[in-house]
């Protein structure tokens, strides 16, 4: 028993081999390296590296280098916390960002706001991390109930777009049903009739059958919320091939915005909405720069996620900058947290301060964007490009309303 | 008198631990590796003594953290209770389970178990009312605990590494009673020969049900432990079918049956695992699947069981008898 | 009254009749041999009685009790115990721990239900082998510890299911004197034996069955000589 | 009456698929009396196969059969020999632990070398789905559909007509019996994981054009594939066809009929009642 | 022709043969009797490779086969009838036969030995296409016999034949394996059916705890009281 125990201090030593280097200034990121989410990690940690080799190239923070941490938890919320303690306790991050999903982000959150390290969120939506009161956890991207901000604005005053009948089909994770939530509550509260309520588990291999229980309702609008791209994809094959003929497909979730749409559906993806959180804004030039620069650099478009990883780090580098760093851990993350309270800046992402206030479902947000429902935009899929089409400030072109196969 | 002696100098280290611990990242190490202790224990009480290879014991684990949790958020229940409530909520709720799938054996037992973990998780993601669907519940800060007039504070790693060793000493303990119990003779009575056993006099469905009782308080409480050191419950997270494969892992490479079998599993998985992760960032994974490879086509009777054995053939040759 | 009284035992696989209408009673302190050829359903008879298999029809009565419809367990706990054709025991654990479990049954502290079985084992010559592995022991050895194992559980009634067989002839009389010695001790037995001799040697009667039907019952020296038995055992030649 | 047709439809196309993946599991145990948990990654590396070979020279999935499944089939018997063959005397749950190992193992080489990047194949034939008598049907999933059938058909003639086949039907059935009429038992070991192998890869082929494909898809249809052998009986072909369909049409209509989100606890409660009042499945024979 | 000599095996601990000794010529029917458990079937199944002898020789035709496995014993012409049949129940009569005839050796003659199965047993031609687990008793043992006979042996064991058949099935059973005999096949025979087995038989061998006790001519054993001993303990 006795060796048992010395053999845990002997491991526990070779994982606590890192050396201590107190130079660079430290950012922290957990994201899932391997697993079912790999992908995802893999997209911000190119945007991460990307933000920070232009921030070093140009002197750095103050003087001083900025380093990026990511430790993989694989997905999974027990390996979250494990390495979020470890990137604190033992890597002595400045400040932590990354999480990808919400219950990974979650335990993140609890553990930064227990070891009183600001905890940046880049992606993750679910509105719960930002309405616990967490003094320590911001977050710049918009809450799952904010996804549908757009769309809202959209049906309230385009003129006869107001729909006379819903059918809302959405996944049974907690990013489906936070939505499904929010645009379900939305919708009765200005009289709409909800004529189809269909959760599914993910990765669903076959929509058609609930897609033909939703074509009895025969719907004016048919609301589609997926977090995965796979559903997101497949969701409107299905409802397509089935024949639904609804005024508009709208579409909610990262899935629906994706190029794979385009090349998988084909023409099937014509006039498909996709309402999101966020979908650029393609006639601000900074956004351009950005764009031209990430394809050019990994050879692929960047999307959403990539914004949000590459825009967290300008943020980060900003409250950086101004909070005054003295070398003792504990008041710098402290220092950290004030400057970032103090946060007015525009990044690719958009505008960004941090506030207090109240969500869609009546949630008290804590260290939220406040400009998050102004980033909420309507896109339309257009001859294989998806397009921004709502609110007209962000708009590239007129949008199709309502869908011409409605009206056959 | 001297079987106690090692246990002794366990809870000796178990005590100092802390005391040595550089920060708390490795306090947090710990702990991760007495609660797999505790649900390695769990399971093997049923896998490794009544040779019932379960599948699902994620929905015991899973029940046990929502109990635990619903009871904090709903009724202000102190972790101090909540976690042997939610206990013995799992083994309540693991009777019925019992019932129906004892009446299967061998491999079609196994994929019942299965079945009914996957069952408990859609339950937990559609019975909103209770369980709060795919959101889950999550705990913000824990009130300080009053002690004998003292107040533990939850937000240091302390009480939880206490209440850990508490658990997994409780796992430990309950595998080492069931060696000497009569349940213990009956379930290995069972293991061997099923018919033979009840041919003697014993109710095989009922010391079952009793040990997958058992094993299932050790997973509930588990689970409410894990609901409040992690803070954050929902059904992915709690009811994976992951997590039933890990305890089976740990039971295994241990050494199943084996009293220190889980201890020795959970030190073994959780450190190899972290170390693979730290030194290989993607694919670390690779190595870990092709250590469980390697582990059971070279130590199937797991790590204790191999050490008992070396021990025992090196004493033999040693004592120069029993040298084959 | 009897002790045992089975009455239109029945119980069909399928289509297949493996007891058929078979009643017989085996009185207090008698051995009683029940023997047939191969595939009789001597060993269905004992399950039936045991519980592993549920009678289709007909009634098992212990002191007027009936028994059908207990599991196992429950059959041994009223007093009846069995050993098997292919001997189980419990090869991981000491002899001495095979009839300790056993022994909990009527015994259940631990100190006890070890003195218990120290004494059974005793009984049939198996103390010296107490510490060892079960795996480990003989043929005979093994056959008494089968038999240990069901005394230890303080039956009323034992059913032995072929008791001798594999063993040569100076074992066949060990084990024969072991069974007279248990008769003596107050246990009623039924015994399953296709080793003759032993059979004539210390059964009161016997049943002879034959594709699960009674064919004859009495004195044995008298029955091995009816015809109909014969016929059994030894097939007719085709005239 | 319309939703009834397709929701039948589309259980029965899926199921047939489902059936595949479900056979290939059902003969292993049949000979061998393992569960290979690490079928649903031979089944992923159908569906990269697939992906690779329209990738890489632009090969038609659907002929790219040709190729991967003598492969596959190679791969299976090599698998089985230089690791399995050690493993099975250890008993059921070591295999069964030593599968899931290997199952972690090919999942993550996979997703070391590829990715865990989403892949999706293109069939220029697939974009507008065929409409018989109004139900919809997708092209890639009706031709996966009519080669699965001519694969299970092909599998039927082999196990029906040829020495080997009867052979490995017989060694399922009653393993010494086998061995008394001169059967190396061995070598039908080594060919059915050869064979279970090759048919998880086929159904992966088949299936990669109706669905994304990633590195830990095996996981999602490894314990379809339990309730569906398990439906049809363990070590049943046949049962595994019927339980494969069954539980297509089944998740089919109660989504549409229960609930969508309980449609996955549709098949387990049906898989549990199968187990308690029919352990030998709904179509095995016996006891 | 076979020859076993001091054959010794086991299950485990339990020792089973302690040492048998016969021998079975050209074109003889041997009957191995004897009480059950005196290690009858044991003795089938060492000459067969299913059970490893730990001590004793098993010759064919001066050949050793102790070392071989029960491909290769199969492959040289002894061909084992197990006990209770052993069918493969869930195919068909025709597939049950030709899997008799699987070894290399056996498999380009496959149909004509079928035709010669059907032409001792009519009867499964009329059930070919049926499945074998349906058939009665008597069919399944014809069957099982047949399926003997496809691997074309020149040692044919057949295993309690007659156990658990009706008694007209019981005559049928004889008379075939008389007829089997009569085409040049060697057979040794374990029977429970003494007096019936003996009859037919050219020798027979009582067996008794793993030991041969008796051996002589059938109708000298079926005369010799001592059998009736063996059993009954008369």
């Amino acid at each position: 028993m006795r060796t048992f125990v010395t053999s845990i201090f002997a491991l526990l030593a070779v994982l606590s081999s890192s050396p201590a280097l107190a130079q660079p200034l430290r950012i922290g990121a957990p994201q899932p390296m391997t697993g079912p989410d790999a992908p995802f990690g893999d997209k911000f940690k190119k945007a991460y590296g990307m933000a920070i080799e232009e921030i070093n190239a140009a002197g750095g923070v103050n003087g001083r280098k900025l380093e990026i941490v990511i430790e993989d938890h694989q997905a999974k919320n027990a390996l979250a916390a494990t390495v979020t303690e470890k990137l604190i306790t033992q890597e002595k991050v400045l400040v932590l960002t990354g999480g990808r999903a919400s219950g990974q982000a979650m335990e993140i959150a609890s553990i930064s706001q227990r070891l009183k390290t600001p905890y940046l969120v880049d992606h993750p939506s679910a509105d719960m991390i930002t309405a616990k009161g967490f003094e320590w956890v911001f977050r710049n991207n918009p809450t799952g109930s904010i996804y549908p901000a757009a769309f809202n604005d959209f049906i309230s005053t385009y003129p006869g777009a107001m729909p006379k009948s819903a059918a809302v089909v959405y996944d049974n994770t907690l990013f489906g049903k936070t939505i499904g939530a929010a645009v379900m509550k939305q919708l009765k509260a200005k009289g709409v009739a909800i004529v189809a309520d269909e959760a599914y588990p993910v990765n669903t291999l076959d929509f058609k059958p609930i897609m033909t229980k939703v074509k009895g309702t025969n719907p004016d609008y048919l609301l589609l919320v997926a977090v995965s791209t796979t559903d997101a994809i497949l969701l409107t094959r299905h409802a397509k091939e089935i024949g639904i003929r609804p005024r508009a497909f709208v579409g909610f979730g990262g899935g629906f915005g994706v190029a794979d749409m385009a090349t998988q559906l084909g023409p099937l993806a014509q006039n498909v909405f996709s309402s999101a959180a966020w979908s650029g804004n393609p006639n601000d030039p900074k956004v351009k720069a950005f764009y031209a620069k990430f394809h050019k650099q990994f050879g692929i478009w960047p999307h959403e996620h990539e914004v949000e990883g590459y825009s967290i780090i300008y943020i980060i580098a900003d409250a950086l900058k101004r909070a005054k760093l003295t070398g003792n851990l504990d008041a710098d993350r402290d220092a950290v947290r004030k400057a970032l309270l103090a946060t007015d800046m525009t990044t690719v992402f958009g505008k960004v301060k941090f506030g207090n206030w109240a969500g869609p479902l009546g949630d008290m947000y804590t260290n939220q964007n406040i400009y998050s429902p102004e980033h909420s935009v309507m896109a339309q899929w257009k001859g294989g490009q998806l397009l921004n089409v709502w609110p007209k400030s962000n708009a590239e072109t007129g949008l199709t309303f309502p869908d011409p196969l409605a009206l056959k | 008198m001297r079987s106690l002696a090692p246990w002794l100098a366990g809870a000796v280290a178990l005590a100092a631990l802390p005391v040595f611990a550089p920060n708390s990242f490795f306090l947090h190490v710990a702990i991760l590796i007495l609660m797999w202790t505790l649900l390695g224990a769990a399971w093997n009480v049923l896998g490794g003594f009544a040779g019932q290879v379960s599948f699902g014991h994620a929905a015991l684990f899973g029940i046990g953290a929502y109990v635990t949790m619903i009871l904090y958020l709903k009724a202000g229940v102190s972790p101090w209770w909540g976690i042997p409530v939610g206990g013995l909520v799992a083994a309540l709720a693991s009777l019925p389970i019992g019932l129906v799938c004892f009446r299967l054996r061998g491999p079609y037992f196994s994929l019942a178990t299965l079945a009914v973990a996957e069952i408990v998780k859609l339950v937990a993601l559609n019975w909103e009312a209770v369980t709060n669907g795919p959101v889950g519940f999550l705990i913000t800060g824990l009130p300080p605990l009053r002690v004998f007039g003292l107040a533990v504070d939850w937000e240091s790693k302390l009480p939880f590494y206490v209440v850990a060793a508490l658990l997994a000493l409780a796992g430990l303990a309950s595998t080492a009673w069931l060696r000497t119990s009569r349940l213990g003779a009956y379930l290995v009575a069972i293991r061997e020969n099923e018919d033979a056993a009840e041919a003697v006099g014993i109710d095989t469905v009922r010391a079952k049900v009793m040990t997958l009782a058992l094993s299932a308080f050790l997973a509930g409480m588990g689970g409410g432990f894990y609901a409040f050191y992690f803070r954050y419950v929902d059904p992915d997270a709690v009811l994976n079918i992951s997590l039933s494969m890990e305890m089976v892992f740990i039971a295994m490479v241990g050494g199943l049956g084996t009293v220190g079998g889980p201890l020795i599993g959970a030190i073994f998985l959780t450190t190899v695992g972290e170390t693979v992760r730290e030194r290989f960032q993607v694919g670390h994974l690779i190595f870990y699947g092709l250590f469980m490879m390697l582990a059971i086509r070279y130590m199937p009777e797991g790590i204790w069981g191999r050490a008992r054995k070396l021990f025992s053939s090196l004493q033999a040759r040693v004592l120069g008898h029993g040298a084959a | 009254m009897a002790l045992l009284e089975i009455e239109g035992l029945t119980r069909t696989f399928g289509g297949l009749r493996a007891v058929g209408d078979l009643s017989f009673n085996v009185g207090e302190q008698e051995v009683l041999g029940l023997i047939g050829p191969n595939g009789a359903g001597k060993t269905t008879v004992f399950n039936l009685i045991t519980g592993y298999v549920q009678p289709s029809a007909g009634r098992i009565r212990l002191d007027g009790k009936s028994v059908v419809g207990l599991r196992p367990h429950a059959v041994a706990r009223r007093g009846i115990a069995r050993t098997f054709q292919i001997v189980k025991p419990f090869p991981g654990l000491t002899v001495k721990e095979n009839v300790t479990l056993a022994a909990f049954l009527r015994h259940p502290a631990r100190r006890d239900a070890e003195a218990f079985a120290l004494d059974v084992l005793g009984r049939l010559g198996l103390g010296s082998r107490a510490g060892d592995l079960a795996s480990q022991l003989t043929l005979l050895d093994q056959k008494r510890l089968e038999l240990a194992k069901a005394l230890a559980t303080g039956p009323r009634l034992l059913l032995l299911d072929e008791p001798m067989g594999g063993l040569n002839p100076s074992e066949v009389d060990v084990a024969s004197g072991m069974v007279e010695e248990i008769r003596r001790g107050g246990v009623t037995v039924i015994l399953v034996e296709h080793v003759m001799k032993a059979i004539m040697r210390i059964s009161d009667r016997v049943v002879v069955v034959n594709q699960g039907e009674k064919i004859a019952e009495g004195p044995p020296a008298q029955v091995v000589r009816e015809p109909a038995v014969l016929a059994a055992y030894f097939g007719k030649r085709s005239a | 009456m319309e939703t009834f047709a397709q929701s039948l439809t589309s259980g029965v196309l899926t199921g047939a698929l489902y059936a595949m993946i479900g056979i290939g599991l059902t003969v292993v145990f049949g000979v061998m009396r393992i569960i290979n948990l690490a079928h649903g990654e031979m089944v992923m590396l159908g569906m990269f196969g697939a992906f690779w070979g329209q990738a890489l020279w632009k090969l038609d999935p659907f002929l790219s059969l040709v190729l991967w499944v003598p492969l596959m089939f190679l791969g299976g018997m090599l698998l089985y020999r230089l690791l399995l063959r050690k493993i099975i005397p250890g008993g059921e749950l070591n295999t069964l632990l030593y599968t899931a190992g290997l199952s972690l193992l090919i999942a993550n080489l996979a997703l070391f070398f590829w990715t865990g990047d989403y892949r999706t194949i293109n069939l220029s034939y697939g974009q507008e789905p065929v409409r018989p008598f109004g139900i919809s049907i997708a092209v890639p999933l009706a031709v996966a559909f009519v080669v699965a059938l001519a694969i299970t058909g092909a599998l039927w003639l082999f196990l029906s007509r040829t020495d080997m086949g009867r052979a490995i039907r017989a060694t399922s059935q009653n393993g010494e019996a086998a061995i008394l009429m001169g059967v190396d038992v061995e070598r039908v070991a080594m060919i059915t994981f050869g064979l279970g192998t090759a048919l998880a890869g086929a159904a992966g082929v088949l299936l990669a054009p109706s669905l994304y494909l990633y590195p830990t898809v095996g996981e999602l249809l490894i314990v379809k594939c339990f309730v569906i052998v398990v439906l049809g009986g363990l070590g049943s072909v046949p049962g595994a066809i019927a339980g494969g369909i069954l539980l297509g049409v089944v998740e089919s209509l109660g989504a549409v009929y229960v609930s969508s989100t309980y449609k996955d606890g549709i098949g387990f409660v049906l898989f549990l009642a199968v187990l308690l009042y029919r352990p030998s499945g709904l179509f095995g024979v016996g006891k | 022709m076979l020859r076993v000599q001091g054959l010794q095996a086991a299950y485990g601990k339990i020792t089973a043969l302690w040492g048998v000794d016969f021998d079975v010529g050209q074109g003889e029917i041997v009957a191995l009797v004897g009480a059950n458990g005196a290690g009858k079937t044991t003795t089938l199944k060492a000459i067969s490779g299913l059970v490893r002898p730990q001590a004793g020789a098993i010759v064919l035709d001066g050949q050793p086969l102790t070392r071989c496995s029960t491909m290769e014993i199969v492959g040289r012409g002894v061909v084992h009838v197990p006990e209770g049949r052993k069918l493969f129940p869930e195919m068909t009569v025709r597939d049950n036969l030709l899997l008799g005839g699987f070894t290399r050796a056996a498999r380009p003659r496959q149909q004509e030995r079928l035709a010669e199965v059907f032409a001792i047993f009519p009867r499964l031609r009329e059930r070919e296409r049926q499945l074998a687990g349906t058939l009665s008793g008597g069919e399944q043992q014809m069957v099982a016999i047949g399926r003997g006979l496809m691997a074309g042996p020149r040692i044919l064991m057949l295993d309690e034949p007659s156990l658990g058949l009706a008694p007209i099935m019981v005559e049928e059973m004889f008379r075939v394996v008389e007829e089997i005999n009569r085409q040049g096949v060697t057979v040794l025979l374990v029977e429970q059916n003494t007096e019936h087995a003996l009859a037919i038989a050219h020798r027979g061998f009582v067996l008794e705890s793993g030991r041969v006790v008796l051996a002589g001519t059938g109708s000298q054993l079926l005369a010799d009281p001592k059998v009736r001993e063996a059993y009954l303990g008369l």
